[in-house]
Parts: structure tokens; sequence; C-alpha cells
């Protein structure tokens, strides 16, 4: 089971060279049918994703969410797709309409590429970038852009608004979110997620570093635009932010997007501080979906329990409390790691 | 407290306003009724020299002829109570507006405007308040058609 | 120096947080609101020219629908001013049942506004378990009139029908139980220091200023002013209950939220009482079919409502319909401070102060 | 402490969610309601004096009804009356109105129809026959017949389980008889639909079967009676 899906990909990969294709002809398709596959998994996880935060937003009001549409209202998120799908797609008269149009596909993208150098499971990581938290911050922090030309696309205040609040928080919070993955990396040594999961062989980091756990996973609730920081779409105040005048099958690609979104936030947080795929017994890819849907349970909880927080307190929140804090963490970290390793470790 | 009080207030006006002012006396409410061209001064009166700082209602009835605007007043810590009748013909349905004296008048009078068609002179925003801008006519009159 | 563009930005009438039809132009200077301009109407129904058209006793279900989450109290302000014009006196029981059933209807409304504010500020959970509550509360309501919402239970001399059976239990198992939703409120929507920092300090409303603009209920008491019509001017037979008039001091939206609270505290306070004098006997005084109050009688009388000051100003021709019927709606007149509590705030703290002024636009625009 | 009151939160909505839920599932699973809850308004034509009561006390003119003087007499006579339940405010004042409890409310609550002119009830009497109502909603008319009937099908087998011994009280001779039957198709489901189908397709036939089930069941019971006489 460990290497099931290596194996599928060595099969592969013998089985397209026995066709007469060249190693990097092999490669090639390898590759291709790895992007297929995390388009697949996106989708799939968003259809499941969908129906648990109704589920458990329903558990927490005491009702029961949706289950009217196969096993427990599995099916309700498939029913609502093909709804979408079928819905006029509305373009506003005074609308940016390439912007508008765009925005949502850049944002999909966006979101899908970051699962570029998730390591799902033991060697199971398409690109093993040597940058890999890097790049993972920096392109996370281009859905911004997304955001922005879709409430500039939209011409509409509501939009605008959504779109501008966004910026701000994902500008501020993208300090702290570096910062506390800085601490992590001092401690692994390395920038690649690979080095970071074989450095938590024996200890989580997120025994190592607590306080960076906890001001990365407010950052990143910010970075994902979800209560209690949910600024950008804000639908009580906003109505609905950055995607007002979204209908049909666009305004869904941006819902797919931010569950793609969380998807892999929530990746990262498991490979950075709770020991990416290690685990005892079970497969590793098993492992880090385990913990992957445990971090968005989390983030689901938090979604359904909190009331808005606002906008300057945010902001303030952000540069007054959680940068002087993972400051200070790095601080202490650097020094802790000199103290051990002078005490010889 | 209150009655005395009030008596002795009512008497006050009499004296300075002579007959520009009528009192007169129901079960619940004691009137001062007075002419529009007069109304300022008393309210004026009413509120800085008596006390009659809560404006709790503002309201016109349409009697055919003329039309009369009712006020009630309160006055909160005293919790006294008085009422002041103004009455306006229906050929010139024009009343100096209150709304410096108690803010609250502005929506009060917009919806009088509104409703029955009586100008407030001195409002800062005389415009429909609950009907659309474009409506014409003004259902509470008692002359107003209705459609069906 | 750098200057930015104003711009107006129209908050509702189809908008989350507007509870119904309100629409307020706020004009905005990037977030901060420079002004805002209140526009009403949307669910204006004309019931001061229906009532002109309806007998006294056929007007009834129509009050209910002013205040549709509380509609027993404008209901009671309706028949009471009727009361006071034809002289009627109501049998005790009745006194009693009309009291209780106000009393609920005033914690039912509150327990929606506390709903609605959570709801208002992004948690949604909260709303949730405010209406579990409070459909406790339906319930009985249904039990006694056979309507939920819009129970148009009380008539001109008492109410309709006497208690069933069942509705004391429920009454009393509600009581038992609400200090435990108190606390599950204190906990989920009240504790929460992300509300509290959202709504303390915000929309400050003065004394003097609330006096002057006429705001009245729950909105002038979180100012400061113990102005309660229960206490001022007792209608019914509010002076035989002992209960306190919850005072704030700020006047901001935390302290409106607080007092309301408190008042539902003092709202079971009172049912207890009454619940515990329930005398028996009659529960609609014989008054005749045909109702007309003789000519030239007019009545203001005002009660306190679940928002405020509510006021029935009524004229009698000596027909058998009003002749000039005026309903002082507290919803509306609170309004009216809207603007000038949300000047200078934040494009949430509009939203906050909406959901704290706790307009019911059915009984604003009427 | 800050943040105290986040991880109260937290705890509650943790608790709740573990915990029971408070929704019902509708359709499945209906509302329990009050005895006094104030559903569709029902108008029994049997008790009505045509005393016009009810007319003048509704607030908004929903009720109307059209009578005629009978001949040879000062009474007078219903022809048809309606109710038009999208003006009604359920407020209860024709039913207090009424003198002889002819206007009641039911318990169904499902009032939302397709067509606004189907919201109109209309109650029609013949002069000849008084017995056999015809309660014409109008909207029913223009579907085809199959499923109306399988919609009436539905509609008098619910009604018999939820009230049988007034549904059948016209199929029998006393009230008496009527509770026997209404014993038997409540504990027969079989029975029951048999009822329920002849009754819509052939009231004779209908009322024979059930007299030979009363016959039946009074047998039975006088044997089963005379066993325990015996007994004692």
């Amino acid at each position: 089971m460990e290497h099931f899906f290596l194996n599928i990909a060595h099969s592969l990969i013998v089985w397209l060279m026995g066709l007469g294709l060249s190693s990097k002809g092999a490669d090639l398709v390898l590759l291709i049918v790895q992007w297929i596959c995390i388009v697949a998994i996106v989708t799939i996880n968003v259809i499941v994703l969908i129906w648990l935060e109704r589920k458990v937003a329903g558990f927490m009001q005491q009702r029961l969410g949706p289950n009217r549409l196969g096993p427990a209202g599995m099916f309700q998120t498939i029913a609502d797709a093909i709804k979408l799908l079928t819905k006029e797609d509305i373009i506003p008269s005074a609308a940016d309409r390439i912007i508008f149009r765009t925005a949502p596909i850049f944002f999909i993208i966006i979101a899908v590429m970051l699962y570029v150098v998730l390591p799902m499971g033991d060697g199971m990581q398409i690109v093993d970038l040597n940058v890999g938290v890097f790049y993972f911050i920096s392109v996370a922090s281009l859905s911004t852009i997304c955001l922005l030309m879709a409430g500039w696309g939209s011409n509409n205040k509501w939009s605008l608004l959504g779109a501008m609040r966004s910026v701000a928080q994902m500008i501020s919070y993208e300090i702290p979110l570096a910062f506390s993955l800085l601490g992590v990396i001092m401690i692994a040594g390395s920038l690649s997620l690979s080095d970071i999961v074989a450095a938590q062989n024996n200890i989580w980091f997120i025994i190592l570093q607590p306080v960076a756990f906890i001001t990365f996973f407010i950052a990143a609730t910010a970075e994902l635009n979800r209560g209690p920081f949910d600024m950008p779409e804000a639908e009580q105040e906003l109505t609905a932010g950055a995607y007002t005048e979204y209908t049909g099958m666009r305004w869904a690609l941006f819902f797919l997007a931010e569950y793609t979104n969380l998807v892999a936030v929530s990746a990262l947080a498991s490979t950075m501080f709770l020991g990416g795929w290690h685990g005892p017994w079970l497969p590793s890819w098993i492992w880090i979906i385990i913990k992957t849907y445990l971090v968005m349970l989390i983030f689901m909880w938090m979604k359904w329990t909190f009331p808005r927080i606002r906008m300057d307190h945010l902001m303030s929140f952000s540069w007054k409390v959680l940068i002087p804090v993972t400051l200070a963490n790095i601080l202490v970290t650097g020094a802790g790691i000199q103290f051990l390793a002078g005490m010889g470790w | 407290m209150g009655d005395y009080n009030l008596d002795k207030m009512l008497a006050e006006l009499q004296n300075l306003m002579g007959d520009k002012l009528e009192l007169s006396e129901d079960a619940f409410f004691n009137w001062i009724h007075i002419s529009p061209d007069q109304l300022l001064v008393l309210m004026d009166k009413l509120k800085n020299e008596y006390g009659f700082n809560y404006l709790a209602n503002l309201t016109a009835v349409d009697y055919g002829e003329y039309f009369e605007i009712v006020y009630h007043l309160y006055s909160i810590p005293a919790n006294n109570k008085t009422g002041v009748k103004t009455r306006v013909s229906r050929n010139q349905a024009q009343v100096d507006s209150v709304c410096l004296i108690w803010p609250t008048a502005d929506w009060q009078e917009r919806e009088v405007y509104d409703l029955m068609g009586i100008d407030f002179k001195g409002h800062p925003n005389l415009v429909r308040v609950l009907l659309p801008d474009d409506f014409t006519g003004h259902p509470l009159r008692k002359d107003f058609e209705m459609e069906r | 120096m750098l200057r930015t563009e104003q711009f107006t930005i129209n908050i509702g009438p189809q908008h989350p947080s507007t509870h119904g039809g309100l629409h307020v132009e706020a004009v905005m200077d990037g977030e901060f609101i420079v002004d805002a301009i209140v526009h009403l109407g949307y669910v204006h129904r004309s019931v001061e020219k229906i009532a002109e058209s309806r007998t006294y006793p056929q007007y009834v279900p129509y009050t209910s629908r002013l205040d549709y989450l509380a509609s027993h109290l404008p209901t009671l302000g309706y028949c009471q001013a009727v009361e006071k014009m034809l002289g009627v006196a109501v049998p005790e029981r009745a006194e009693y049942i009309r009291i209780i059933m106000a009393e609920f209807s005033r914690i039912a409304s509150h327990l929606l506004f506390i709903g609605s504010c959570a709801i208002d500020l992004g948690a949604t959970t909260g709303l949730i378990y405010c209406l579990r509550d409070r459909e406790r509360i339906m319930d009985m309501f249904e039990m006694t009139s056979g309507q939920r919402l819009i129970a148009s239970y009380m008539r001109i001399g008492g109410v309709s029908e006497d208690l069933p059976d069942t509705f004391i239990p429920a009454a009393r198992s509600f009581i038992a139980d609400f200090p435990e939703m108190i606390a599950e409120y204190d906990g989920l929507i009240i504790g929460n220091e992300i509300l509290q920092a959202r709504l303390k300090g915000v929309g400050r409303l003065n004394a003097d200023d609330a006096i002057a603009y006429g705001v009245s209920g729950p909105n002038l008491r979180a100012c400061g002013i113990d102005y309660d019509i229960r206490k001022a001017e007792p209608y019914g037979i509010y002076d035989r209950f002992d209960f306190t008039v919850p005072l704030a001091e700020n006047g901001d939206s935390w302290d409106r939220l607080l007092v309301r609270m408190e008042e539902m505290q003092q709202s079971i306070h009172i049912i207890e009482q009454a619940l515990n004098q329930l005398p028996e006997g009659e529960v609609k005084a014989k008054v005749p079919r045909i109702i007309k109050p003789a000519e030239g009688i007019e009545v203001y009388h005002r009660i306190e409502s679940s928002k405020g000051e509510l006021g029935y100003y009524i004229v009698a021709d000596g027909g058998e319909k009003p002749y000039r019927l005026h309903v002082r709606a507290p919803s509306f007149i609170n309004l009216m401070v809207l603007p000038m509590i949300s000047k200078g705030g934040k494009l949430q703290d509009i939203i906050a102060n909406i959901a704290t002024l706790d307009p019911v636009l059915g009984e604003s625009d009427r | 402490m800050k943040g105290q009151g986040l991880l109260k939160g937290l705890y509650i909505t943790l608790k709740r969610a573990v915990g029971k839920d408070i929704t019902i599932q509708y359709p499945e699973q209906m509302p329990y309601l009050q005895d006094r809850f104030r559903g569709c308004l029902h108008f029994d034509y049997t008790k009505c004096i045509v005393c016009g009561l009810c007319t003048k006390a509704c607030p908004n003119n929903v009720l109307s009804y059209e009578s005629r003087q009978v001949e040879g007499s000062k009474k007078k006579e219903l022809v048809s009356y309606t109710i038009d339940l999208q003006y009604c405010l359920f407020c209860n004042l024709c039913v207090e109105a009424c003198p002889t409890n002819t206007l009641y409310f039911t318990h169904d609550f499902e009032l939302s129809r397709y067509q606004r002119d189907q919201i109109k009830i209309v109650y029609e009497i013949p002069k000849e026959e008084p017995s056999a109502v015809k309660v014409d909603l109008k909207g029913d008319a223009p579907e085809p017949d199959e499923t109306k009937k399988e919609k009436q099908l539905a509609a008098m087998t619910a009604a018999l389980q939820k009230n049988p011994q007034k549904t059948v009280r016209k199929m029998v001779e006393n009230d008496e008889d009527a509770e026997i039957l209404a014993g038997i198709l409540l504990e027969d489901e079989q029975k029951l639909s048999r009822m329920a189908a002849l009754m819509i397709a052939d009231r004779e036939k209908a009322k024979k079967v059930a007299v030979a089930f009363v016959n039946k069941e009074k047998k039975d019971r006088l044997k089963g009676g005379g066993a325990e006489d015996e007994s004692k």
C-alpha cells in the first residue's frame, strides 16, 4: 500500500519506455498525468470539502446539514455544481470584460500551482524544489492579484471594497505567515519541503515551535480569507465582496479555488508542523490526508463560531501583535539553536 | 407632582398669549390650542422653560376644511405631559417646523408632509419619507381617491 | 496633500443585514462613512389608511403585522387604546394573560435581536441558537392563539381565548431553562472578544441627543436615561409587578446589546410573578359587537414595546371605524439617529449600528 | 485573559456539534401542531344558518356566500360559499363570530398552490341532494384523470388514517358503527387502502363493504363476548 501510487507511476514509465519513448518523453507524459491527477484530486476534494463544511456548520447549529442526495447528502455538491454549470453567465455591462473573465481562471490556476511542491507521501512530490517553502508563499500571495482583478473588473463598489480589503489584508498577513515558517526552516536548515518532513522524523515541529504554529494558523486564516477574517467576502457587510457580480461557473471557480487554497495551506501546515507524511502503521499518503483534514476541520470550526473581526482591528492585530511575536519567535529559535549547538547537540 | 405645575404653567401661558391660545382638557390630555403663527413661540417656551424635552408624537388629522396638527409632549425626568394642537386651513396648509426645537420632528414632519400634504416652513429637507418620490397626492387626506 | 474621492454606496434595500427593506445611502471615504442617508418606505402598506376602512375589532389583526417580531405588543397597545376610548374594564385574568404574552413577545424579540446582531457581525451559529430558544416561545403562542408569529390573540376587552392547560407548564419550563440559555449566549456571543471589540465604543449616542431625537426603549436606556413607560406611566397592571429597569452608561452598540440581555431577565421575572398571581375568571369583557366610541373622543395611548415607545393616536367620529389612526412607531424614530451615530465610523460599524438599533421595518414603514 | 471568550465559544459549538439536532425532516416528519393551530379555514356546510356574521367579521373580505330564499318560509339556504384564502389573515375573527361552529381552522398548513386561482376554495351546494357535497377545488380540473385519482386516493387514505371515524361516518348508519369501522380500518392496512379506493370509485359498493365489515366485527365481538360470559 505504501508505494501504491509510486508503483503505478513506475510501471507507467516502464510501459511508455517499452513503447519506444525516450526517458525524457516518458517523464513528460508522466508530468501531464500528474497534472491531471492534481486537478482531479482538487475537484474531488472540493466536493467532499463543501459537503463537509456544510455538515460541520449544520452540526454546530444543531441541524443535520445536507442529507437528501446520496448517502448523508454527499451528492449535494455535485448537484450544486451541475446547477452552477447550467446557470446563465452574466457579465455586467460596465465590467472590464477581459479582467472580469480571466480573474477566476487565474485564481484557480494559482491555487493548483501550489500543489506542485507539496509532498503527498513518502517520495510523492511532483517537484522537489530546494526553495519549496519560498515557492509556496510567493505563489500563494499571487491570489491577491486575482481578487483585485475580480474586484476591479466587476466595476462594483462592493467588489472594489472587498478587493481593496483583501489586498491590504493579504499584504499584512504575508509577513507573519513567512516569519512563522522561518522558525521551522531554521531548525530544519532547508527550504525544501521534503527536507523539512525528513527533519520531523523524530519530533514534530509543533512541539518545538508551538508559538510559530499558532501565529501561522492565524495568518493562514487571514491568507485564506476564511472566517473570522473573511474580509474580502464579508457576506453580511459587502454582500459578497469581490464575488458580488459573479454568477454560475465563474463564481464556482472562485469557490473551487478558495477550497483548493484551503487544502493546500492545510497540507502545508501539516507538512511544516505536524510531521508531514510521517506516521505509524498507515501508508504515508493516508497520514497526510488525515492531518490535512484535521487542520481543515479546525479552520471550519473557527469559521462557524466567531464573528467577523473589524478591518482596522485586523490590520493592527497583524502589525502590532503577530509580527512582533513571530520576530521574537525567530530570535528565540535562533538563540536556542546556537545554544544547543554550543552544548554539542 | 405633575398636575399642580401643569395648571400653573397653563395659567401662565394663558396670561402670556391671551386669545391666541385656548385651553381644553379631555380624559387623557391637557390640550393647548394655539394659532399657527404663535406655534414656535409656544413650543420654544414649552421646551426651554417648562422642560418638555421629549416630543413623543407629531401627527395631523384631516377635518375637511382644516387640518389639525397634534403634538404630544412629555418631559422625561418630571414625567409631565401635555398636548398641543394647531389648525391650518386646507387651502393654505402650512405651519412652522419645530425641527430646530426637537430634532425628532424631522422625520415625523416629513411623514405628515408625505401622507397628509402639510407644508412645514423651515424644515431642512422636506421630502417624502414613506412613499416614492414620484407619488402624486397625499393618501391620508380624506379626499384621496383610491384606485380600486 | 493626497485627497481621495468620496463615493456613495447603497446599503440595501437588498442587503443581507438590513432587516427587511432598509436602504441606507452611505457616503464613503474609503472605508469611512462621511454621511448616511436613510431611505424608508420599501415595506409601506399604509396601515393608517387601512384603519379608516376597518371597524375597530377588524383592525386588530393588522396591528400584529406592525412589529411582527413581537406581535403581541402592538396588538396590546391598540386594544388598550380602544378600551381607553370605550372605558371598558378588562377582566383580571385577561390582564394577567396579556402581561404574560407581552413579556414573552419582548423576550422573543430580544432573542432575535441578539441572534441577528450575531449574524450581522458574522457569527452565524449564534443566530441559530437564539432561534432555537425563540421557537419555544413561538410554540407557546401557537398553543394560545393558534398562530406562531403574527398571533392576533388579544381582542378589545380581553383576549380571544383562555390559556390552554398546556401553557403554564410550558411557560414554567421555559423560565426554568432560561438561565442555561443566557449562559450559552454569554459564552458564544456576548463573551466573544471579537464581538466586544466590534461593538464597544461604536455608534455612541449621548443622552441629550437621544432625548432630542425621540429615541425610546432599550436604545434610550442604553444612554443612561431611566425612562420606561411601564414605570413612568404604567398601563394595564404593570404597577403590580416588581422589576427593575436595566440601564447602561455609554450609549454605544455594546450597551444596547447588554441592556436588552438584562431586559430579558427582567421580563422573565415579570412573567414569573404574573404566573404566580394568575387569577381565575373570565378572559373577555362584555363588549358590544359593534364598537362605536363617541364622537370627538381621541386618545394617545403608548406602551413600552420591545423597540421603544409605541403609541396609538386614535380619533373617533362616532362611527364604527376610526376617523384617524396614527401609529407612533419606535423603529421609525429610532432609525433617525442612524446617520448621526454612524458618521465617522467604518462600513462595518454601520452594520453593527443597524443591528443594535434593532429596527423592524414593518413597523417603521407601516 | 484575552482569548478566553473565544475558547469558550469554541467549546460551546463543539458541544452542540456532538449533541442532538433540533431540526425535523419536514415532509417525512410532520411538525407537532397545537390544538388551536390555525391552518386552512374549513367550512362545514351542514351547520351553516346563513346569518352572514362571518363575512361581517372578516377584515379583509375573504369570505363570501350566495344564498336564496327557501320557498314558503323565511329561512335562507346556502347556494355556495367561497373562501378566498389568499387574503386570509388567519385572525380567527370569523370563527369567533360564527354562532354554530360552521367555520373552523384545520391543521392543514400546506396551502401553497401553483396557480393563483387555485387558492380560492369554493363550496357549492346543489339543491337536490344536500348530502352529496361537491367540494370543487378549481385548479384540479385540468389535471389528467390518472394523477387526479392517485391524489384523491392518497388524500382519502390520509384522511382515513388521520381521522377515520369522521371520514367513514357517512358510510354507515350510526356513530357506533362508525367507531367500529374506524377500529377495523386502523388495524388492517389492506382493508384501509381497499376502503379508500372504493370510497373514491364507488360509494355504494363502499357502503356495502363497510356494512359487511361492521357486521362481521359485531358478530366476532358477540362471540368473544359470549365466550367471556361463559368463562364468568
